[in-house]
């Protein structure tokens, strides 16, 4: 029976797979008429940044971005939801290893720039919010696991708001655009670097709390709800 | 309504005994409405004799519309009835007893108002409901007493007189149909031009026969009769049997052409079953089943006059009054013995043969003793029958009608006999003698000033 | 043939070996792992195809970047889930249980 | 909004808020809830009397609107669909008082009656449905309301009961809803005509709308309890004796029986069933129904079960009349619509009395109950009678129309098995007769109740009697005009001269 | 429209800094705009037409548009009325003592956000990331809590989820790289026939957005998701979520359907939606527990959704029309029954302090009302008159016979009985008679009032039915009218 399915399933991938290759062959030989890339190249200068990834992300399909941080902050939420700690830090992974303390005393600050470079750099060639983020959360982790102390992060509230802040910098000024007349998530063509730095800036803090949120969040408690109306 | 009665006579003629039950069924009223009984039949009785001539009423809201009349031949029948159930009704003010006095009270009402509107009703449907209304509630009569034998009675009672109700539903659906008339009126001819007039005819023979006791369809009533309370078993022997031969004369092609074969075989049939009758009567022990035995046989006799009257058209308007007079005859004096069943002898040796001769007066009319009503009877049917053209056996037609006289008087002869042995002595309440003596007056004094009678008589 | 082509199908084939993982193999981190070399070949076949010819294509890279990072949350939330249902249940598949009536049987 | 218009809705929604008040009510509540009953049940006659007065003298009470793209709800009150409203009003109002007493003092009240106003509603609905869409709709709406009120006592048995019933009605409900929807697919949205749709259809469709026909016959056949889609019924029976008069008397079986009416006439015109040959089956059908429930219910021994034999008997009558193919057995049928209504609610009324007075439930124990109750009893003889065909009463208007009817289209083997039917309906009603009147009392009651002076509660001891007058006057005033008998032939008339 | 999408997403953020009673408060004031912008929005486009907005003023191909139109708004609104009343139905019934229940509002707004992003999508990667943010949201409302059951619920739905997106994904990968644009408006101008690629590209998706609504026989994650999790939730995702995706593969199949489906695929996806309603009806008979019950009902009446893929293709365009009218009416009348039915389950397993049906006995003496919501919600499940069940029965029947195809007819129907079966097992439970004893908690008004209107709703949808169905044939200006879309 094992066999049989094991068979099965290898037959119906490797079906897939010869399917999907010859529909990628077929597509990679049709021509394509699409007008996107001049209109990209286009509106490039209006769109406040120079790397068009960028603009992309953070202009043109700006909604994607907006609702692909929901789905971060959802992840971070649903994460630390199932916590039954607070805090980022954990007391028993402290370490009293002295070398390993000088070596993060020197990595930190060092990931801490290359997270602002990265930040920065995103306008105009590879780089952006979600790696510097990324590098921040790395950070954190790292802190963590060397058992650095991260009191300046306080449990909850701020918790809470470090995974949203991002979110709501970005969402705020999407609202900003459209209650000045514009279209939702329109940036005034002016202001749009601006713009689009400070929310970069805010995404960065929030992705960066969301990935250190739920690598810590998955202890465990042991206190149970009851399940619905299972009774007393 | 051509110079008829008031309305509200006709009215409470039917409405006193149909509602009398509401009266009976009141606990605690016994006297009063056992007091009552004797009254119901008189507003219907004065509607017979103030009613001198014919009319007709419209009633055309009533039920699909319902036509009431009275003319000579309904006026007979309703005499018997108001006389036969009056007498039996101040009989049965003496004869009850307490016990369920209520319920024989609303039978009681029920079947006197069904058997005296099914004699005023002039439509198929009217007629239908008033003939079912005093068969059911006979039921509760015959039903009465109790007991294995009145239940057996009861239950050979009801499946046949349903079965007869079926055959007439049928009849009538077919008759209404093919006459394209509700009217018993114009019933004979619509049976005459129809195509299924033999159909209707076979079916209204046997709807009503079960009712006026032909042979093979007379089975309930000699075990009815008898069981129930005796007042009762009057009004049943004397007044409802004759509801069938009413209906006979309504519902058959009486003076239309061409029914010749059909009057034979009813003749032939009443008299098999006048003389078979008394074959059966003669050996039995009760006196009231030898009476309605005798019973059987005299409408026998009735339904051989319905025969030839279906035989001879031309006769028609001879023979109607002879048989309504025949009716009124045996419903009188059948009356009369029924009732007398019921009586105890005085201690009185003058008084007891005295009360013998009185007694046995009925029995000398049903053989046909002179000066009694038996003999007018009996001479009008002979008359009748020895005109007629072309009877079958007609040779033998004297001989069978010397064969019936023969009967009665055995079945008479059986019941006086049992009387005299079984009648007990002591006493009994003074209205059971004035019913009963108020009965033999009737049969034997009143009837020969009856308007029928004198009609016949006066041929 | 171009190299993006090339990368497109081994995206294809990425795909077709993550699926065969992820109905095949039962420990659910490592269902996970398939689930996230299918992502990855979805996205290599997303850029592959469609620059394939000519210059890149920033559309799909952006797309691919908001791909990866729905991914990682994704993954990040499993990880969650089966680190604490692990710790709850001591199990790390869904065999252990009668499948189907996976709802009904609370504590 | 017009009075005409207006009229309609009212008469559905004096019973439709009477159910929602009802519903909202506490359980405690007992005096409001009585008189938002016969307030609802009294308005309701006001109004359906009003109609009944509209239409006999030609006014067109209507109002639709459009449901779904090509269907439309719509209510029509034309003569036949005041003959129903009307039963069901009437009765509606002598069982609300009936089922006041009979359920004193037990528990679920609310439910109850918010579920009996809600039938109401559903069998007025199916009365003034104006095409077979708002029919169905109406239709179903009766299964559902009818339900809660047959399982009401909650036990083993009832709620068995209750799944057959329900699996039955759905049932038929499918079978119903393939006919109407295919039909609708056929010829569109059909709002019932006197003289149906199909008068010189197309030939090539006769295959397809004698299908339809089958189909929407055997869908309503389960509600009218006709044979071989009956068994509901009788098990049924072990619902309160308020909801068995209901259900035989009123909405379930009549809305089955009523349903055939229409479809015969309003859809498809008699005169096209007739070409189609389907009401020769019908007829033969109908006949066998009528001959199978008597002889049925003569083995039964509970009171209630026999009824519901006689039921099935009873309701075939209205099918036959309508399938004999001529005025005067359509005369029959539809009288016999609201005949065989007041007849069987009476005797049901009367078993509710003897099982709510004295415990009887059984036939065998009924001996002597008479002298006990003699105004049920008298009740239950006449309506007894009236099932047999005795005249004057109710039923016996019905055997005549019927017969006629049958032998005016020379369908004369139909008037044979209307006389046996009669001697089968005497063969079962006529020993329960004997025992109430005629036997002594062979036994202590088994659950004896007193009530003051009446024979048993108030509540319980009127609506049999008033029906009871009720089934003597339909039919000894069958002439007179507004009679049932008058009514059905305005219908008739109505139906055959367009 | 703007606030149609900020609202929920500030919410969302607002509220996940409350604790749960404050956001409670909040979400309240929330789902009062939302449904008032939406009853906005839907009033405007029956004013107007359907028109499409362009989100931050690019237009598609470049950015992001929107298409608002008649069956959008239908469902926007439908989604504001269900979500406010799960919503408001939670308030009530989650326990605000567990500090876990704070993180219910954001994934609620969240969860919203989603839908309103599907309904309104019409850029294939945008709906991508919309349906990633309404499964996370999802599976983070059943995992709420956090108990062993729930989490395996929550792992199979997130598992199933994750691969239904990528597959979907991976269609978009191909559709892309063919047209080289991702507005499903301009692929629809640009495909001019078939080829076998797009095919490969149509199945990856229809097969993804299956899985992700758990047709048969990919439903197996469904019924304990749905059954695990609290009842609004339950709610939520019965009533809507799933609904998601359906709305996408039948956006897709629409458009593009005529020319990349064939009768053979269109068959068999009804076949597998038939097969979905019978087995799902079968197993929702067999279940021991209430939301079993109701869930695997959900899988059955998703059965009948698919039923739309046969019975448009290659038929005439009214009888397309009558079948898009009878599944929009399925949709919306199934939304608002099941979302009654789950929380007057809820409030059913509240009273009787048991999942189990068989622990039902009795309950219709005391509380008849959430039992009535509940058999309320059954007739329209059960497609019987005049619920919207029975109208989308009925032009789904119309439109089988009119296109031929009969054997669904024969589906539709035993469906309904099936369901009947199941619905009155419940009834029949409750209407058993146990002693008089009251036992029973009873929930507040406010909770049993809640399911009483949903299900009142679903109940009276067959009777305004056409006026409900007359917007989705609203016309659609294709000529964007930003300013005035503002609201």
């Amino acid at each position: 029976m094992r066999r049989v399915r094991l068979f099965v399933t290898l037959l119906a991938c490797a079906g897939l797979i010869v399917a999907l290759a010859a529909a990628v062959l077929d597509v990679a030989g049709a021509a394509v008429s699409s007008e996107l890339p001049e209109q990209l190249r286009a509106s490039l200068e209006r769109s406040g940044v120079e790397h068009p990834v960028t603009a992309v992300l953070l202009n043109f399909r700006s909604y994607d971005t907006l609702l692909e941080i929901g789905v971060l902050v959802i992840a971070g939420m649903a994460g630390i939801s199932l916590a039954s700690t607070n805090s980022l830090e954990d007391p028993a992974l402290r370490s009293a290893d002295s070398l390993l303390y000088a070596l993060q005393r020197w990595f930190v600050p060092v990931m801490l720039l290359l997270a602002a470079y990265l930040l920065w750099a995103g306008a105009y060639r590879p780089g952006g919010a979600f790696q510097a983020g990324a590098v921040l959360a790395a950070t954190g982790v790292l802190m963590r696991l060397g058992g650095l102390p991260m009191a300046f992060i306080r449990p909850g509230i701020l918790l809470r708001l470090g995974l949203v802040i991002g979110f709501a910098v970005f969402l705020l000024v999407a609202v900003v655009g459209a209650l000045m007349g514009e279209a939702f998530l329109a940036y005034p063509a002016t202001m749009a670097g601006l713009l689009i730095l400070t929310i970069e800036v805010a995404l960065t803090l929030s992705i960066g709390m969301i990935l250190l949120a739920l690598f810590v969040a998955a202890p465990v408690t042991d206190e149970h709800e009851p399940e619905e109306g299972a009774g007393s | 309504m051509n110079g008829s009665p008031p309305l509200v006579l006709i009215a409470a003629s039917i409405l006193l005994p149909l509602l009398y039950p509401l009266l009976a069924a009141r606990p605690g009223w016994h006297s009063i409405s056992r007091g009552a009984l004797p009254l119901l039949p008189l507003p219907a009785l004065l509607l017979a004799l103030l009613s001198t001539t014919p009319w007709t009423l419209e009633l055309p809201w009533l039920l699909l519309g319902s036509t009431w009349m009275l003319d000579e031949l309904r006026r007979s029948f309703l005499l018997l009835t108001a006389l036969l159930w009056g007498t039996a009704g101040l009989y049965a003010v003496g004869y009850l007893g307490g016990k369920h006095l209520r319920r024989f009270g609303v039978f009681w009402g029920l079947s006197l108002a069904g058997n005296l509107g099914l004699v005023l009703a002039a439509d198929i449907v009217s007629f239908y409901m008033f003939f079912a209304l005093m068969t059911f509630a006979a039921y509760g009569l015959v039903v009465h007493v109790g007991g294995n034998h009145a239940r057996f009675a009861g239950r050979v009672y009801i499946v046949m007189a349903l079965l007869g109700e079926m055959a007439m539903l049928a009849g009538f659906l077919l008759a209404a149909r093919d006459g394209g008339s509700l009217l018993l009126a114009e019933l004979a001819a619509g049976i005459a031009a129809s195509t299924n007039g033999w159909l209707m005819t076979t079916l209204f023979i046997i709807g009503f026969g079960v009712k006026a006791g032909l042979p093979l369809l007379h089975f309930w009533l000699p075990l009815a009769h008898p069981v129930a309370p005796t007042p009762a078993s009057a009004v049943l022997s004397g007044a409802m049997v004759k509801a069938g031969l009413l209906g006979w004369l309504l519902t058959l092609p009486i003076g239309e052409v061409g029914w010749q074969s059909w009057g034979q075989g009813l003749i032939l049939m009443g008299f098999a079953g006048s003389l078979g009758a008394a074959v059966f009567g003669v050996i039995q022990r009760d006196p009231k089943t030898v009476l309605a035995w005798s019973s059987i046989s005299q409408m026998g006799l009735m339904a051989v006059l319905v025969g030839a009257a279906l035989m001879a058209p031309g006769q028609v308007s001879a023979l109607l009054p002879v048989i309504a007079l025949f009716a009124l005859h045996h419903g009188l004096a059948k009356g009369c013995l029924f009732l007398a069943v019921g009586l105890v002898i005085p201690a009185g040796r003058l008084l007891q043969s005295f009360l013998w001769v009185l007694l046995a007066l009925p029995g000398l009319s049903l053989v046909g003793m002179p000066f009694t009503s038996g003999q007018l009877a009996k001479a009008a049917m002979k008359g009748a029958l020895m005109v007629l053209p072309n009877v079958p056996l007609a040779g033998l037609l004297p001989l069978l009608l010397q064969a019936a006289t023969l009967a009665t008087v055995a079945l008479v002869v059986r019941y006086g006999w049992l009387l005299w042995q079984q009648l007990e002595r002591g006493t009994i309440p003074a209205s059971r003698w004035l019913g009963w003596g108020l009965a033999l007056f009737c049969s034997a004094v009143v009837f020969w000033s009856l308007p029928t009678v004198a009609l016949v008589m006066s041929d | 043939m171009s190299s993006a082509l090339l990368y497109a199908l081994a995206g294809v084939a990425l795909c077709g070996i993550g699926l065969a993982g992820f109905l095949l193999l039962n420990h659910l981190l490592r269902r996970l792992l398939a689930f996230n070399l299918i992502g990855s070949g979805v996205f290599l076949v997303l850029v592959g195809l469609a620059q394939h010819r000519g210059g890149p294509d920033p559309v799909p890279q952006a797309l691919v970047l908001t791909g990866i990072v729905v991914a990682i949350a994704a993954t990040a939330l499993a990880v969650v889930l089966i680190r604490r249902y692990f710790h709850l249940t001591g199990r790390t598949s869904f065999k252990a249980e009668s499948e189907g009536d996976g709802g009904g049987a609370g504590s | 909004m017009t009075a005409t218009a207006l009229l309609p809705l009212l008469a559905l929604l004096t019973s439709l808020l009477a159910a929602v008040v009802i519903f909202v009510l506490p359980e405690s509540s007992h005096r409001v809830r009585i008189l938002v009953n016969l307030m609802a049940a009294l308005l309701k006659l006001v109004i359906v009397a009003l109609m009944t007065w509209g239409v006999f003298h030609g006014v067109d009470f209507s109002v639709s609107f459009t449901m779904l793209p090509g269907v439309s709800f719509m209510l029509r009150a034309d003569a036949l669909a005041m003959l129903f409203a009307g039963l069901s009003a009437v009765l509606w109002l002598f069982t609300t008082i009936y089922a006041i007493g009979y359920l004193e003092d037990s528990p679920n009240r609310s439910r109850f009656f918010g579920f009996f106003s809600l039938c109401v509603a559903s069998t007025m609905g199916i009365a003034l449905a104006g095409n077979m869409f708002t029919f169905f709709l109406f239709y179903e709406m009766l299964t559902l309301s009818t339900y809660p009120l047959v399982v009401h006592r909650g036990t083993e048995k009832a709620l068995r009961a209750g799944r057959n019933y329900i699996s039955y009605t759905l049932g038929g409900g499918v079978v119903l809803l393939l006919g109407i929807a295919w039909l609708h697919g056929l010829a569109g949205d059909l709002a019932f005509r006197e003289t149906g749709h199909f008068q010189g259809a197309d030939p090539a469709l006769h295959g397809q709308l004698t299908l339809i026909f089958i189909l929407l016959i055997a869908g309503l056949g389960v509600k009218a309890g006709m044979f071989p889609v009956h068994g509901w019924l009788p098990q049924a029976m072990v619902a309160p004796a308020p909801v068995s008069a209901l259900l035989h008397a009123v909405a379930v079986v009549k809305a089955g029986a009523f349903g055939i009416v229409r479809v015969v006439y309003d859809v498809y015109g008699i005169d096209f069933a007739f070409m189609l040959g389907l009401l020769q089956p019908l007829a033969w059908l109908a006949a066998f129904t009528i001959l199978y429930g008597s002889v049925r219910a003569m083995a039964q021994i509970d009171l209630k079960r026999r009824l519901a034999f006689s039921t099935i008997s009873q309701v075939s009558y209205i099918i036959l009349g309508v399938a004999l193919f001529g005025p005067i057995g359509t005369v029959g049928g539809l009288v016999h619509l609201l005949h065989q209504g007041i007849m069987k609610i009476t005797l049901f009324f009367c078993a509710g009395n003897y099982a709510e007075t004295l415990g009887v439930h059984r036939v065998d124990e009924l001996d002597g109950a008479g002298a006990r109750m003699p105004a049920t009893s008298t009740a239950f003889t006449l309506a007894a009678l009236g099932m047999i065909g005795v005249p004057p009463l109710a039923g016996f208007v019905t055997k005549w129309m019927l017969g006629t009817g049958a032998l005016a289209t020379g369908v004369e083997w139909a008037v044979v098995v209307l006389l046996l039917s009669s001697l089968l309906n005497a063969a079962y009603f006529l020993p329960i007769v004997y025992r109430l009147w005629f036997c002594p009392v062979a036994a202590p009651w088994p659950g004896e109740r007193r009530w003051g002076r009446l024979e048993t509660s108030a509540w319980l001891f009127w609506p049999p009697l008033i029906t009871t007058l009720m089934l003597v006057l339909v039919g000894l005033l069958a002439a007179t005009a507004f009679s049932p008998l008058s009514w059905a032939q305005l219908i008739v008339v109505r139906m055959y001269l367009p | 429209m703007a606030g149609l999408l900020f609202t929920p997403l500030a919410w969302a953020s607002l509220s996940l800094l409350l604790d749960f009673r404050k956001g409670r408060c909040v979400s309240w004031l929330g789902m009062v705009i939302q449904v008032l912008v939406s009853l906005a929005l839907w009033y405007a486009v029956m004013e107007r037409g359907g028109f499409s907005y362009a989100l931050g003023g690019w237009e598609a191909p470049l950015g992001i548009a929107l298409r608002v139109d008649g069956l959008a708004v239908t469902f926007v609104l439908l989604t504001a009325a269900v979500a406010t009343a799960c919503g408001l139905h939670a308030g009530f019934y989650l326990d605000a003592c567990k500090p876990w229940q704070r993180y219910f509002w954001p994934l609620f707004w969240f969860l919203w956000a989603g839908l309103n992003g599907v309904w309104l999508g019409a850029d294939l990667f945008n709906l991508y990331v919309s349906l990633e943010l309404i499964s996370l949201a999802a599976v983070g409302l059943v995992a709420l809590g956090g108990e062993a059951a729930a989490l395996r619920a929550a792992l199979r739905y997130l598992f199933a989820a994750l691969l239904g997106s990528l597959a979907y994904l991976l269609g978009v990968a191909l559709l892309y790289g063919r047209f080289g644009t991702l507005s499903l408006a301009l692929i629809d101008e640009q495909l001019a026939s078939c080829e076998p690629a797009l095919i490969v590209a149509l199945l990856l998706m229809l097969a993804g957005l299956a899985l992700k609504t758990a047709l048969f026989p990919l439903h197996g994650w469904l019924p304990p998701a749905h059954g695990i999790a609290r009842s609004p939730v339950s709610a939520l995702l019965s009533g809507l979520v799933v609904k998601a995706s359906f709305y996408i593969a039948a956006r897709l199949w629409l458009e593009l359907g005529d020319r990349l489906g064939s009768p053979w695929l269109a068959q068999s996806i009804g076949a597998l939606g038939a097969a979905a309603v019978v087995w799902g009806s079968w197993l929702a008979f067999r279940q021991p527990h209430l939301k079993q019950v109701v869930a695997y009902s959900s899988v059955a009446q998703i059965g009948y959704l698919f039923l739309l893929f046969p019975l448009t293709f290659a038929v005439a365009e009214p009888v397309s029309l009558l079948a898009q009218q009878g599944i929009t009416l399925q949709v919306i009348s199934h939304a608002l029954a099941k979302a009654a039915m789950f929380l007057a389950a809820g409030n059913l397993i509240l009273s009787i302090r048991s999942k189990r049906v068989d622990a039902l006995a009795g309950v219709s003496h005391f509380l008849p009302f959430s039992l009535f919501s509940f058999g309320l919600a059954g007739v329209s499940l059960m497609g019987l008159p005049p619920s919207g069940g029975f109208a989308a029965k009925w032009l789904l029947l119309q439109a089988s016979l009119a296109s031929g195809q009969w054997w669904w007819v024969g589906v539709l129907l035993l469906g309904g009985v099936l369901a009947a079966a199941y619905v009155f097992r419940i009834y029949r439970a409750s209407f058993l008679e146990v002693g008089d004893s009251d036992d029973f908690y009873h929930p507040p008004q406010s909770l049993e009032a809640i399911p009483m209107i949903l299900a009142l709703l679903a109940l009276g949808l067959g009777l305004v039915a056409e006026p409900v169905l007359s917007v989705l044939s609203l016309p659609f200006e294709v000529t964007a009218d930003v300013n005035e879309a503002q609201l």
